[in-house]
């Protein structure tokens, strides 16, 4: 691991496709991106045992989360030929139909942009310490578990 | 030797952060026992630690002053 | 085929990021969405024998282009358990670092989102009539050719 | 027979749209190499044929009020 600062993802709430859209034009002037990449994670109305998922709230165990993050960041731009990538991930409550995770990756062609940012959505999911706490409509919880 | 233990999710709801003294605890796995003992719930959970930041897979030996969290399955995303 | 009308996805000039952003924003009411799968093509300054490209100008077929495409949409929808399905192509001049593209697929689970977005590109460039003409800097130019 | 011919891409640099009277066509085939006599630089280009709006792989049949488009290869996205 090399001694560069450790970035960091997290955002308090949720998303704003408008900071999507804004992180979008920013590109614009990087005139050798062919292609970008973009997934985000939105909060689900999921119905579990009759009851629905009104938001999430997220908490990280933050300094193992943004290593974490950094060795993933590392191992990604090696093994593609990525011009960018933004990774955003919401802590606290996200409601229903909102954006809780944004990644956001760019190259000069379309193919590395795609699996690179399809391979960190993944290594998002089982490697960073983060815990979603689904809220229901009535206030219990349940605590989340990827699938 | 005193070990400061931190915990997450839903072990955070039944096990809060605290320092511990603990004697004849040497390893992360005696770690274990010790914490499912006293914390009953922790043994139904699927469960990863944290050695000073960082995730260990094997079991380690622990010194005095070590940070150890206690991690349910992550669902990030 | 289906009677179905035939959707446009043709927008004259750029595709703007901020365009982009208002289109996610329009999918917060849809809330078994988990996650959303965007491609984004940009126009890069390719440099061909030494010049420099500064535009692609794009023309089509549009009778054929959104026949073929409403094909693709059909096929996608049955393959894939997708929520929304949005493409937007440019017509006209594009400049370097502008956007040119924009599929964006959305789904209970990331899984289809991602690989139908995916497919659709990959679709996009080899079915639907559609030219480039790469305009250098020296106002020259020459016909793109997908690789 | 009157075919109407439209063209697209590079071609269209070359090639106008344009109403045909033919005589002797009968197929797809043969009016590709009508063309490439008449248009000696398609010979060297990759191109598809769409009939009446529909892409064809191989040689059909033509008749009088068909619309034939010739495309240069797709360079969308």
């Amino acid at each position: 691991m090399s001694d560069r600062k450790v970035k960091d993802i997290f955002i308090n709430g949720k998303i704003d496709p408008m900071f999507i859209g804004e992180s979008i034009a920013k590109h614009s002037d990087k005139k050798n991106i062919g292609g970008h990449s973009l997934f985000l994670g939105q909060v689900r109305n999921d119905e579990i045992d009759g009851k629905m998922v009104a938001a999430i709230d997220y908490t990280t165990y933050k300094e193992l989360a943004l290593t974490q993050m950094d060795q993933i960041r590392e191992d990604i731009f090696k093994k593609y030929p990525l011009s960018c990538m933004h990774i955003y991930h919401s802590l606290g409550t996200v409601k229903v139909g909102e954006i809780c995770l944004f990644v956001f990756t760019s190259s000069i062609r379309r193919k590395p942009a795609i699996e690179a940012c399809s391979e960190i959505v993944e290594r998002i999911k089982a490697e960073l310490p983060i815990w979603g706490k689904e809220i229901f409509e009535d206030e219990t919880h349940q605590w989340k578990e990827n699938s | 030797m005193e070990i400061e233990i931190i915990s997450f999710g839903k072990i955070a709801e039944f096990m809060a952060n605290q320092r511990l003294t603990v004697d004849g605890i040497k390893t992360t796995a005696q770690l274990k026992d010790f914490l499912e003992q006293e914390f009953p719930p922790l043994a139904g959970i699927k469960y990863k630690l944290a050695l000073n930041k960082t995730i260990i897979q094997e079991t380690v030996e622990l010194k005095s002053g070590d940070t150890v969290a206690i991690m349910p399955p992550f669902s990030g995303g």
